[in-house]
Protein backbone atom coordinates (compact mmCIF):
# COMPACT_ATOMS: atom_id res chain seq x y z
CA UNK A 1 0.00 0.00 0.00
CA UNK A 2 1.38 3.58 -0.66
CA UNK A 3 -0.15 6.21 -0.06
CA UNK A 4 0.52 9.52 -1.46
CA UNK A 5 -0.93 13.32 -1.78
CA UNK A 6 -1.49 16.24 -3.11
CA UNK A 7 -2.55 20.02 -1.24
CA UNK A 8 -3.98 22.75 -3.39
CA UNK A 9 -6.62 25.75 -2.80
CA UNK A 10 -7.69 23.94 0.05
CA UNK A 11 -8.56 20.40 -1.70
CA UNK A 12 -6.38 17.38 -0.72
CA UNK A 13 -6.54 14.76 -2.95
CA UNK A 14 -4.93 11.27 -1.40
CA UNK A 15 -4.07 8.56 -3.49
CA UNK A 16 -4.23 5.00 -2.73
CA UNK A 17 -2.20 2.59 -4.36
CA UNK A 18 -2.04 -1.27 -4.16
CA UNK A 19 -3.63 -3.93 -1.48
CA UNK A 20 -6.17 -1.56 0.92
CA UNK A 21 -6.53 -4.71 3.43
CA UNK A 22 -6.42 -5.15 7.30
CA UNK A 23 -2.82 -5.51 7.10
CA UNK A 24 -2.60 -1.82 5.26
CA UNK A 25 -5.33 0.03 6.97
CA UNK A 26 -4.13 1.53 10.05
CA UNK A 27 -1.16 2.60 8.62
CA UNK A 28 -3.15 4.78 5.43
CA UNK A 29 -5.40 5.93 7.70
CA UNK A 30 -2.63 7.47 10.17
CA UNK A 31 -1.18 8.87 6.93
CA UNK A 32 -4.54 9.65 6.23
CA UNK A 33 -5.35 11.60 9.16
CA UNK A 34 -1.75 12.88 9.36
CA UNK A 35 -2.72 14.80 5.75
CA UNK A 36 -5.79 16.02 6.59
CA UNK A 37 -4.70 17.49 10.07
CA UNK A 38 -1.92 19.52 9.05
CA UNK A 39 -3.75 21.14 5.67
CA UNK A 40 -7.21 21.33 7.52
CA UNK A 41 -8.58 21.33 3.71
CA UNK A 42 -11.92 22.16 2.76
CA UNK A 43 -12.02 19.10 0.54
CA UNK A 44 -10.74 15.51 0.64
CA UNK A 45 -10.79 13.77 -1.90
CA UNK A 46 -9.97 10.06 -2.43
CA UNK A 47 -8.54 8.98 -5.39
CA UNK A 48 -8.37 5.29 -6.16
CA UNK A 49 -7.57 4.76 -9.22
CA UNK A 50 -4.24 2.46 -8.52
CA UNK A 51 -6.18 0.51 -6.14
CA UNK A 52 -6.24 -3.21 -7.31
CA UNK A 53 -8.00 -4.64 -3.68
CA UNK A 54 -9.97 -3.28 -0.96
CA UNK A 55 -12.04 -5.30 1.56
CA UNK A 56 -14.57 -3.95 4.34
CA UNK A 57 -11.29 -2.44 6.07
CA UNK A 58 -11.45 0.28 3.27
CA UNK A 59 -14.94 0.88 4.12
CA UNK A 60 -14.00 1.78 7.74
CA UNK A 61 -11.52 4.13 6.04
CA UNK A 62 -13.75 5.40 4.28
CA UNK A 63 -16.33 6.20 7.08
CA UNK A 64 -13.87 7.56 9.46
CA UNK A 65 -12.37 10.08 6.72
CA UNK A 66 -16.24 11.50 5.91
CA UNK A 67 -16.63 11.69 9.42
CA UNK A 68 -13.54 13.69 9.99
CA UNK A 69 -14.17 15.95 7.13
CA UNK A 70 -17.66 16.70 8.47
CA UNK A 71 -16.21 17.18 11.92
CA UNK A 72 -13.88 20.28 9.60
CA UNK A 73 -17.10 21.06 7.75
CA UNK A 74 -15.42 19.85 4.64
CA UNK A 75 -15.84 18.02 2.06
CA UNK A 76 -15.02 14.66 1.04
CA UNK A 77 -15.57 12.36 -1.98
CA UNK A 78 -13.68 9.39 -3.35
CA UNK A 79 -13.21 8.73 -7.09
CA UNK A 80 -11.99 6.75 -9.71
CA UNK A 81 -13.18 3.55 -8.10
CA UNK A 82 -11.70 0.76 -10.02
CA UNK A 83 -14.29 -2.43 -10.40
CA UNK A 84 -13.43 -4.87 -6.97
CA UNK A 85 -13.90 -1.89 -4.62
CA UNK A 86 -16.51 -0.49 -6.61
CA UNK A 87 -18.11 -3.96 -5.92
CA UNK A 88 -17.56 -3.79 -2.35
CA UNK A 89 -18.56 -0.06 -1.65
CA UNK A 90 -22.08 -1.16 -3.38
CA UNK A 91 -22.21 -4.73 -1.08
CA UNK A 92 -21.73 -2.23 1.63
CA UNK A 93 -24.43 -0.04 1.07
CA UNK A 94 -22.17 3.22 1.79
CA UNK A 95 -22.30 4.44 -2.04
CA UNK A 96 -25.49 5.68 -0.52
CA UNK A 97 -24.23 7.74 1.72
CA UNK A 98 -20.88 8.85 0.56
CA UNK A 99 -20.07 10.92 -2.40
CA UNK A 100 -18.69 8.65 -4.90
CA UNK A 101 -17.57 10.02 -8.56
CA UNK A 102 -16.22 9.42 -11.85
CA UNK A 103 -13.67 12.43 -11.32
CA UNK A 104 -12.38 15.13 -8.68
CA UNK A 105 -14.71 17.83 -6.98
CA UNK B 1 -20.42 -34.44 -5.22
CA UNK B 2 -17.25 -35.11 -6.07
CA UNK B 3 -14.08 -33.25 -5.44
CA UNK B 4 -11.61 -33.22 -7.98
CA UNK B 5 -8.82 -31.07 -6.75
CA UNK B 6 -8.42 -29.67 -3.01
CA UNK B 7 -5.42 -27.92 -0.99
CA UNK B 8 -5.33 -27.49 2.78
CA UNK B 9 -3.52 -24.35 3.75
CA UNK B 10 -2.29 -23.11 7.43
CA UNK B 11 -0.96 -20.26 8.24
CA UNK B 12 -0.17 -18.00 11.88
CA UNK B 13 -2.68 -15.45 12.12
CA UNK B 14 -0.46 -12.54 11.15
CA UNK B 15 -1.88 -9.61 9.54
CA UNK B 16 0.45 -10.07 6.31
CA UNK B 17 -0.95 -13.25 5.30
CA UNK B 18 -4.16 -11.75 4.54
CA UNK B 19 -2.76 -10.89 1.25
CA UNK B 20 -0.72 -14.53 1.06
CA UNK B 21 -4.37 -16.40 1.77
CA UNK B 22 -6.61 -14.64 -0.78
CA UNK B 23 -3.86 -14.79 -3.39
CA UNK B 24 -3.62 -18.88 -2.65
CA UNK B 25 -7.91 -18.89 -2.87
CA UNK B 26 -7.26 -17.02 -6.16
CA UNK B 27 -4.69 -19.29 -7.01
CA UNK B 28 -6.64 -22.82 -6.77
CA UNK B 29 -9.75 -20.85 -8.23
CA UNK B 30 -8.04 -19.98 -11.43
CA UNK B 31 -8.02 -23.54 -12.27
CA UNK B 32 -11.50 -23.36 -13.13
CA UNK B 33 -10.86 -19.74 -15.34
CA UNK B 34 -13.38 -17.34 -13.67
CA UNK B 35 -13.98 -13.86 -14.54
CA UNK B 36 -11.96 -11.48 -12.93
CA UNK B 37 -15.27 -10.41 -11.23
CA UNK B 38 -15.36 -13.85 -9.81
CA UNK B 39 -12.08 -14.04 -8.65
CA UNK B 40 -12.37 -10.65 -6.87
CA UNK B 41 -15.73 -12.07 -5.12
CA UNK B 42 -13.64 -14.93 -3.83
CA UNK B 43 -10.59 -13.15 -3.09
CA UNK B 44 -12.55 -10.70 -1.04
CA UNK B 45 -14.70 -13.13 1.08
CA UNK B 46 -11.54 -15.00 1.26
CA UNK B 47 -9.72 -11.73 3.22
CA UNK B 48 -13.31 -10.82 5.46
CA UNK B 49 -12.67 -14.83 6.60
CA UNK B 50 -9.37 -14.33 7.47
CA UNK B 51 -9.11 -11.18 8.88
CA UNK B 52 -11.84 -12.45 11.81
CA UNK B 53 -10.25 -15.18 12.60
CA UNK B 54 -6.87 -12.55 12.77
CA UNK B 55 -8.71 -9.63 14.52
CA UNK B 56 -11.39 -11.15 16.97
CA UNK B 57 -10.09 -15.09 17.31
CA UNK B 58 -6.63 -14.10 18.38
CA UNK B 59 -7.14 -10.56 19.58
CA UNK B 60 -4.37 -11.16 21.66
CA UNK B 61 -1.54 -13.68 20.19
CA UNK B 62 -0.78 -15.40 17.31
CA UNK B 63 -2.65 -18.65 16.36
CA UNK B 64 -3.24 -21.11 13.85
CA UNK B 65 -5.58 -20.70 10.71
CA UNK B 66 -6.47 -23.53 8.56
CA UNK B 67 -8.20 -22.88 4.77
CA UNK B 68 -9.72 -25.63 3.12
CA UNK B 69 -9.98 -25.28 -1.10
CA UNK B 70 -12.39 -27.78 -2.50
CA UNK B 71 -13.35 -28.45 -6.27
CA UNK B 72 -16.18 -30.09 -7.63
CA UNK B 73 -17.14 -31.82 -10.38
CA UNK B 74 -20.19 -29.13 -11.18
CA UNK B 75 -17.60 -26.31 -10.90
CA UNK B 76 -18.29 -25.16 -7.79
CA UNK B 77 -15.28 -24.11 -5.32
CA UNK B 78 -15.78 -24.59 -1.42
CA UNK B 79 -13.84 -22.35 1.06
CA UNK B 80 -13.78 -22.93 4.36
CA UNK B 81 -11.97 -20.99 7.08
CA UNK B 82 -11.03 -22.34 10.68
CA UNK B 83 -9.34 -20.74 13.75
CA UNK B 84 -9.41 -22.41 16.77
CA UNK B 85 -10.02 -18.99 18.91
CA UNK B 86 -12.50 -17.14 20.84
CA UNK B 87 -15.28 -17.87 19.34
CA UNK B 88 -18.78 -16.11 18.91
CA UNK B 89 -21.37 -16.24 21.50
CA UNK B 90 -24.39 -15.64 19.30
CA UNK B 91 -23.56 -16.07 15.36
CA UNK B 92 -27.24 -14.78 13.99
CA UNK B 93 -26.41 -11.72 15.97
CA UNK B 94 -22.63 -11.65 15.08
CA UNK B 95 -23.93 -11.84 11.21
CA UNK B 96 -26.26 -8.56 11.21
CA UNK B 97 -24.95 -6.24 8.80
CA UNK B 98 -22.86 -3.33 11.00
CA UNK B 99 -23.01 -5.58 13.83
CA UNK B 100 -19.18 -5.42 15.25
CA UNK B 101 -17.52 -5.95 18.42
CA UNK B 102 -14.28 -4.05 16.81
CA UNK B 103 -13.24 -0.68 17.48
CA UNK B 104 -14.10 2.00 14.55
CA UNK B 105 -10.83 0.26 12.15
CA UNK B 106 -13.95 -2.72 11.88
CA UNK B 107 -17.30 -1.58 9.58
CA UNK B 108 -19.43 -4.66 10.84
CA UNK B 109 -19.60 -5.91 6.76
CA UNK B 110 -17.48 -8.79 6.82
CA UNK B 111 -20.05 -11.23 6.91
CA UNK B 112 -22.28 -9.25 4.75
CA UNK B 113 -19.90 -8.98 2.15
CA UNK B 114 -18.97 -12.68 2.54
CA UNK B 115 -22.66 -13.29 1.92
CA UNK B 116 -23.28 -11.23 -0.90
CA UNK B 117 -20.02 -12.22 -3.00
CA UNK B 118 -20.44 -15.88 -2.44
CA UNK B 119 -23.57 -17.98 -2.91
CA UNK B 120 -23.10 -20.26 -0.06
CA UNK B 121 -22.11 -19.24 3.90
CA UNK B 122 -22.20 -21.00 6.51
CA UNK B 123 -20.65 -20.45 10.09
CA UNK B 124 -20.20 -22.80 12.95
CA UNK B 125 -18.32 -21.21 16.30
CA UNK B 126 -18.05 -22.31 20.01
CA UNK B 127 -17.04 -19.73 22.35
CA UNK B 128 -13.37 -20.50 23.70
CA UNK B 129 -13.04 -23.60 20.77
CA UNK B 130 -12.98 -21.67 17.22
CA UNK B 131 -15.05 -20.62 14.32
CA UNK B 132 -15.11 -22.48 11.33
CA UNK B 133 -16.94 -20.11 8.23
CA UNK B 134 -17.45 -22.34 5.04
CA UNK B 135 -18.33 -20.48 1.60
CA UNK B 136 -19.12 -21.62 -1.88
CA UNK B 137 -19.17 -20.75 -5.39
CA UNK B 138 -19.94 -22.10 -8.62
CA UNK B 139 -18.13 -20.62 -11.33
CA UNK B 140 -20.43 -20.12 -14.70
CA UNK B 141 -18.79 -21.51 -17.90
CA UNK B 142 -17.75 -18.80 -20.14
CA UNK B 143 -18.46 -18.84 -24.12
CA UNK B 144 -21.42 -20.67 -24.04
CA UNK B 145 -22.79 -19.79 -26.99
CA UNK C 1 17.27 -19.02 14.29
CA UNK C 2 13.91 -17.45 14.43
CA UNK C 3 11.17 -18.27 12.04
CA UNK C 4 8.88 -15.11 11.44
CA UNK C 5 6.39 -16.55 9.54
CA UNK C 6 4.84 -19.80 7.80
CA UNK C 7 2.72 -21.71 5.40
CA UNK C 8 1.83 -25.61 5.24
CA UNK C 9 0.21 -26.91 1.79
CA UNK C 10 -1.27 -30.36 1.32
CA UNK C 11 -2.62 -31.02 -2.44
CA UNK C 12 -3.08 -34.29 -4.60
CA UNK C 13 -0.38 -35.34 -6.97
CA UNK C 14 -2.05 -34.14 -9.88
CA UNK C 15 -0.13 -32.03 -12.57
CA UNK C 16 -2.66 -29.13 -12.49
CA UNK C 17 -1.15 -28.69 -8.60
CA UNK C 18 2.34 -27.82 -10.18
CA UNK C 19 1.15 -24.42 -11.08
CA UNK C 20 -0.93 -24.01 -7.82
CA UNK C 21 2.28 -24.73 -5.61
CA UNK C 22 5.05 -22.77 -7.40
CA UNK C 23 2.35 -20.03 -7.27
CA UNK C 24 1.89 -19.94 -3.93
CA UNK C 25 5.75 -20.58 -3.06
CA UNK C 26 5.80 -17.20 -4.65
CA UNK C 27 3.39 -15.11 -3.15
CA UNK C 28 5.03 -16.75 0.33
CA UNK C 29 8.01 -15.60 -1.17
CA UNK C 30 6.84 -11.98 -2.26
CA UNK C 31 6.92 -11.05 1.36
CA UNK C 32 10.51 -10.29 1.31
CA UNK C 33 9.89 -8.01 -1.60
CA UNK C 34 12.77 -10.11 -4.03
CA UNK C 35 13.54 -9.43 -7.84
CA UNK C 36 11.82 -11.04 -10.51
CA UNK C 37 14.90 -13.29 -11.29
CA UNK C 38 15.10 -14.60 -7.29
CA UNK C 39 11.32 -15.35 -7.73
CA UNK C 40 11.50 -17.02 -10.85
CA UNK C 41 14.51 -19.11 -9.16
CA UNK C 42 12.13 -20.07 -6.61
CA UNK C 43 9.36 -21.01 -8.88
CA UNK C 44 11.53 -22.89 -11.09
CA UNK C 45 13.26 -25.18 -8.19
CA UNK C 46 9.40 -25.97 -6.87
CA UNK C 47 8.55 -27.08 -10.03
CA UNK C 48 10.79 -29.74 -10.16
CA UNK C 49 10.49 -30.70 -7.11
CA UNK C 50 6.66 -31.39 -6.99
CA UNK C 51 6.82 -32.69 -10.43
CA UNK C 52 9.18 -35.37 -8.83
CA UNK C 53 6.68 -36.54 -6.67
CA UNK C 54 3.60 -36.32 -8.78
CA UNK C 55 6.08 -38.48 -12.11
CA UNK C 56 8.03 -40.32 -9.83
CA UNK C 57 7.32 -40.66 -6.09
CA UNK C 58 3.25 -41.62 -7.36
CA UNK C 59 4.03 -42.95 -10.99
CA UNK C 60 0.13 -45.09 -10.92
CA UNK C 61 -1.76 -43.12 -8.48
CA UNK C 62 -2.92 -39.70 -6.52
CA UNK C 63 -1.08 -39.32 -3.69
CA UNK C 64 -0.29 -36.29 -1.18
CA UNK C 65 2.19 -33.80 -1.32
CA UNK C 66 3.08 -31.58 1.59
CA UNK C 67 4.79 -28.61 0.98
CA UNK C 68 6.36 -26.26 3.77
CA UNK C 69 7.66 -22.38 3.45
CA UNK C 70 9.17 -21.00 6.07
CA UNK C 71 10.78 -17.31 6.36
CA UNK C 72 13.62 -16.86 8.98
CA UNK C 73 14.82 -13.51 10.59
CA UNK C 74 17.60 -13.35 8.13
CA UNK C 75 15.45 -13.18 5.07
CA UNK C 76 16.20 -16.35 3.88
CA UNK C 77 13.49 -18.77 2.94
CA UNK C 78 13.43 -23.02 3.33
CA UNK C 79 10.97 -25.10 1.34
CA UNK C 80 10.40 -28.44 2.01
CA UNK C 81 8.09 -30.55 -0.36
CA UNK C 82 7.77 -33.84 1.16
CA UNK C 83 5.67 -37.00 -0.40
CA UNK C 84 5.11 -40.59 0.82
CA UNK C 85 5.57 -42.50 -2.34
CA UNK C 86 8.07 -44.15 -4.08
CA UNK C 87 11.63 -43.42 -2.72
CA UNK C 88 14.88 -43.53 -3.90
CA UNK C 89 16.73 -46.58 -3.40
CA UNK C 90 20.28 -44.52 -4.64
CA UNK C 91 20.02 -40.54 -3.73
CA UNK C 92 23.28 -39.81 -4.55
CA UNK C 93 23.29 -41.26 -8.14
CA UNK C 94 19.47 -39.78 -8.41
CA UNK C 95 21.01 -35.93 -7.91
CA UNK C 96 23.41 -36.45 -10.99
CA UNK C 97 22.89 -34.62 -13.95
CA UNK C 98 20.78 -36.25 -16.68
CA UNK C 99 20.36 -38.87 -14.43
CA UNK C 100 16.78 -40.37 -14.86
CA UNK C 101 14.75 -42.86 -14.41
CA UNK C 102 12.01 -41.74 -16.02
CA UNK C 103 11.19 -41.80 -20.21
CA UNK C 104 12.37 -39.13 -22.76
CA UNK C 105 9.90 -36.79 -21.51
CA UNK C 106 11.79 -35.91 -18.27
CA UNK C 107 15.61 -34.17 -18.64
CA UNK C 108 17.61 -35.67 -15.76
CA UNK C 109 18.02 -32.13 -14.47
CA UNK C 110 15.39 -31.44 -12.12
CA UNK C 111 17.83 -31.62 -9.38
CA UNK C 112 21.18 -29.91 -10.87
CA UNK C 113 17.92 -27.14 -11.60
CA UNK C 114 17.15 -26.96 -7.92
CA UNK C 115 20.85 -27.18 -6.79
CA UNK C 116 22.03 -24.41 -8.82
CA UNK C 117 18.97 -21.71 -8.63
CA UNK C 118 18.65 -22.42 -4.43
CA UNK C 119 21.77 -21.89 -1.92
CA UNK C 120 20.83 -25.28 -0.15
CA UNK C 121 19.40 -28.74 -1.49
CA UNK C 122 19.03 -31.86 1.16
CA UNK C 123 17.19 -34.90 -0.04
CA UNK C 124 15.89 -37.10 1.98
CA UNK C 125 14.77 -40.49 0.97
CA UNK C 126 13.71 -44.44 1.86
CA UNK C 127 12.32 -46.40 -0.69
CA UNK C 128 8.63 -47.28 -0.26
CA UNK C 129 8.41 -44.42 2.20
CA UNK C 130 8.94 -41.02 0.80
CA UNK C 131 10.62 -38.33 0.24
CA UNK C 132 11.67 -35.04 1.45
CA UNK C 133 13.24 -32.66 -0.23
CA UNK C 134 14.15 -29.44 1.32
CA UNK C 135 15.71 -25.96 -0.18
CA UNK C 136 16.73 -22.99 1.36
CA UNK C 137 17.89 -19.72 -0.42
CA UNK C 138 18.51 -15.49 1.04
CA UNK C 139 16.94 -13.20 -0.60
CA UNK C 140 18.94 -10.31 -0.75
CA UNK C 141 18.12 -6.94 0.53
CA UNK C 142 17.52 -4.52 -1.98
CA UNK C 143 18.09 -0.90 -2.34
CA UNK C 144 21.49 -0.98 -0.04
CA UNK C 145 23.44 2.13 -0.65
CA UNK D 1 -0.23 -23.04 -22.76
CA UNK D 2 -1.20 -22.01 -26.35
CA UNK D 3 0.92 -23.55 -29.22
CA UNK D 4 0.22 -21.58 -32.67
CA UNK D 5 2.57 -22.67 -35.53
CA UNK D 6 3.24 -20.87 -39.03
CA UNK D 7 4.87 -22.43 -42.27
CA UNK D 8 6.25 -20.38 -45.06
CA UNK D 9 9.21 -21.67 -47.24
CA UNK D 10 10.18 -25.05 -45.70
CA UNK D 11 10.54 -22.58 -42.19
CA UNK D 12 8.16 -23.69 -39.61
CA UNK D 13 7.95 -21.57 -37.16
CA UNK D 14 6.31 -22.31 -33.71
CA UNK D 15 5.02 -19.95 -30.88
CA UNK D 16 4.57 -21.18 -27.19
CA UNK D 17 2.61 -18.96 -24.68
CA UNK D 18 2.36 -19.22 -21.27
CA UNK D 19 4.00 -21.89 -19.07
CA UNK D 20 5.78 -25.01 -20.37
CA UNK D 21 5.51 -26.93 -17.38
CA UNK D 22 5.31 -31.15 -16.96
CA UNK D 23 1.49 -30.64 -16.84
CA UNK D 24 1.59 -28.66 -19.97
CA UNK D 25 5.01 -30.60 -21.97
CA UNK D 26 3.11 -33.82 -23.04
CA UNK D 27 0.28 -31.38 -25.42
CA UNK D 28 2.80 -28.87 -26.35
CA UNK D 29 5.02 -32.09 -27.51
CA UNK D 30 2.36 -33.85 -29.43
CA UNK D 31 1.45 -30.35 -30.94
CA UNK D 32 4.90 -30.03 -32.06
CA UNK D 33 5.74 -33.35 -33.39
CA UNK D 34 2.04 -32.83 -35.67
CA UNK D 35 3.46 -29.67 -37.19
CA UNK D 36 6.49 -31.23 -37.83
CA UNK D 37 5.06 -34.77 -39.25
CA UNK D 38 2.76 -32.59 -41.17
CA UNK D 39 5.04 -29.99 -42.83
CA UNK D 40 8.06 -31.59 -42.70
CA UNK D 41 10.19 -28.44 -42.43
CA UNK D 42 13.91 -28.02 -43.74
CA UNK D 43 14.02 -25.34 -40.35
CA UNK D 44 12.04 -25.03 -37.42
CA UNK D 45 12.18 -22.17 -35.22
CA UNK D 46 10.85 -22.44 -31.42
CA UNK D 47 9.73 -18.71 -30.72
CA UNK D 48 9.44 -18.24 -26.66
CA UNK D 49 8.76 -14.50 -26.47
CA UNK D 50 5.36 -15.23 -25.03
CA UNK D 51 6.85 -17.90 -22.88
CA UNK D 52 6.01 -16.77 -18.96
CA UNK D 53 7.55 -20.00 -17.35
CA UNK D 54 9.57 -23.05 -17.92
CA UNK D 55 11.41 -25.97 -16.09
CA UNK D 56 13.43 -28.63 -17.00
CA UNK D 57 10.22 -30.41 -18.91
CA UNK D 58 11.09 -27.54 -21.72
CA UNK D 59 14.92 -28.89 -21.71
CA UNK D 60 13.16 -31.81 -22.55
CA UNK D 61 11.09 -30.63 -25.10
CA UNK D 62 13.69 -28.56 -26.50
CA UNK D 63 16.37 -31.70 -26.83
CA UNK D 64 13.29 -33.67 -28.54
CA UNK D 65 12.40 -31.19 -31.26
CA UNK D 66 16.60 -30.96 -32.05
CA UNK D 67 16.84 -34.60 -32.48
CA UNK D 68 13.71 -35.18 -34.74
CA UNK D 69 14.95 -32.28 -36.79
CA UNK D 70 18.49 -33.85 -37.14
CA UNK D 71 16.26 -36.86 -38.42
CA UNK D 72 14.81 -34.79 -40.60
CA UNK D 73 18.37 -33.12 -41.76
CA UNK D 74 16.64 -29.92 -41.12
CA UNK D 75 17.88 -27.21 -38.92
CA UNK D 76 16.31 -26.45 -35.54
CA UNK D 77 16.69 -22.82 -33.03
CA UNK D 78 15.34 -21.37 -30.32
CA UNK D 79 14.47 -17.82 -30.41
CA UNK D 80 13.53 -15.02 -28.52
CA UNK D 81 14.12 -16.71 -25.15
CA UNK D 82 12.60 -14.62 -21.83
CA UNK D 83 15.42 -13.92 -18.20
CA UNK D 84 13.57 -16.95 -16.84
CA UNK D 85 13.73 -19.82 -19.18
CA UNK D 86 17.08 -18.39 -20.42
CA UNK D 87 18.48 -19.28 -17.19
CA UNK D 88 17.05 -23.00 -16.92
CA UNK D 89 18.41 -22.93 -19.89
CA UNK D 90 22.07 -21.95 -18.96
CA UNK D 91 22.00 -24.27 -16.30
CA UNK D 92 21.04 -27.48 -17.78
CA UNK D 93 24.09 -26.97 -20.10
CA UNK D 94 21.82 -27.21 -23.31
CA UNK D 95 22.39 -23.48 -24.52
CA UNK D 96 25.84 -25.06 -25.99
CA UNK D 97 24.31 -27.88 -27.74
CA UNK D 98 21.45 -26.26 -29.04
CA UNK D 99 21.23 -22.89 -31.04
CA UNK D 100 19.54 -20.51 -29.04
CA UNK D 101 19.47 -16.41 -30.84
CA UNK D 102 17.79 -13.83 -30.49
CA UNK D 103 16.23 -13.77 -33.78
CA UNK D 104 15.03 -16.20 -36.59
CA UNK D 105 16.87 -18.11 -39.05
N1 LIG E 1 -13.38 -15.91 13.58
C1 LIG E 1 -14.04 -15.18 14.52
N2 LIG E 1 -13.76 -15.39 15.84
C2 LIG E 1 -14.40 -14.68 16.80
N3 LIG E 1 -15.35 -13.73 16.53
C3 LIG E 1 -15.68 -13.49 15.25
C4 LIG E 1 -15.04 -14.19 14.19
N4 LIG E 1 -15.56 -13.75 13.02
C5 LIG E 1 -16.48 -12.82 13.35
N5 LIG E 1 -16.57 -12.64 14.68
C6 LIG E 1 -17.49 -11.73 15.39
O1 LIG E 1 -18.51 -11.32 14.49
C7 LIG E 1 -18.53 -9.90 14.39
C8 LIG E 1 -18.98 -9.45 13.02
O2 LIG E 1 -18.02 -9.83 12.03
P1 LIG E 1 -17.97 -9.08 10.63
O3 LIG E 1 -19.35 -9.04 10.04
O4 LIG E 1 -16.95 -9.74 9.81
O5 LIG E 1 -17.56 -7.59 10.95
P2 LIG E 1 -16.20 -6.99 11.56
O6 LIG E 1 -15.10 -7.96 11.35
O7 LIG E 1 -16.00 -5.73 10.78
O8 LIG E 1 -16.46 -6.74 13.02
C9 LIG E 1 -17.15 -9.46 14.78
O9 LIG E 1 -17.11 -8.13 15.24
C10 LIG E 1 -16.80 -10.46 15.89
O10 LIG E 1 -17.40 -10.12 17.12
N1 LIG F 1 10.06 -37.57 -5.12
C1 LIG F 1 10.70 -38.60 -5.76
N2 LIG F 1 10.26 -39.87 -5.58
C2 LIG F 1 10.88 -40.91 -6.20
N3 LIG F 1 11.94 -40.76 -7.03
C3 LIG F 1 12.42 -39.52 -7.27
C4 LIG F 1 11.82 -38.38 -6.65
N4 LIG F 1 12.51 -37.29 -7.06
C5 LIG F 1 13.48 -37.74 -7.88
N5 LIG F 1 13.44 -39.08 -8.01
C6 LIG F 1 14.39 -39.93 -8.82
O1 LIG F 1 15.55 -39.16 -9.13
C7 LIG F 1 15.73 -39.10 -10.56
C8 LIG F 1 16.35 -37.78 -10.98
O2 LIG F 1 15.49 -36.69 -10.73
P1 LIG F 1 15.66 -35.30 -11.50
O3 LIG F 1 17.07 -34.87 -11.41
O4 LIG F 1 14.64 -34.36 -10.96
O5 LIG F 1 15.36 -35.63 -13.02
P2 LIG F 1 14.02 -36.11 -13.76
O6 LIG F 1 12.83 -35.74 -12.91
O7 LIG F 1 14.03 -35.36 -15.04
O8 LIG F 1 14.15 -37.58 -13.93
C9 LIG F 1 14.35 -39.36 -11.13
O9 LIG F 1 14.40 -39.85 -12.45
C10 LIG F 1 13.80 -40.40 -10.14
O10 LIG F 1 14.30 -41.68 -10.39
Amino acid sequence: MVINGEFKNGKLTVFLKGDLDHHAAREAMRELTLKIDTHLPRSCVLDLKNLRFMDSSGIALILKTDKRMKELEGKFCVVNVPPQPKRVLNASGISRIIDIREAGI
Amino acid sequence: MKVTNYIKIEFPSRSANEALSRNVAACFAAQLDPTLEELGDIKTAVSEAVTNSIVHAYPNDVGRICMKCRLFEDRSIEISIRDWGKGIADVEKAMEPLFTTGDDDRSGMGFSIMESFMDHLKVKSQENKGTTVTMKKKIERKNLS
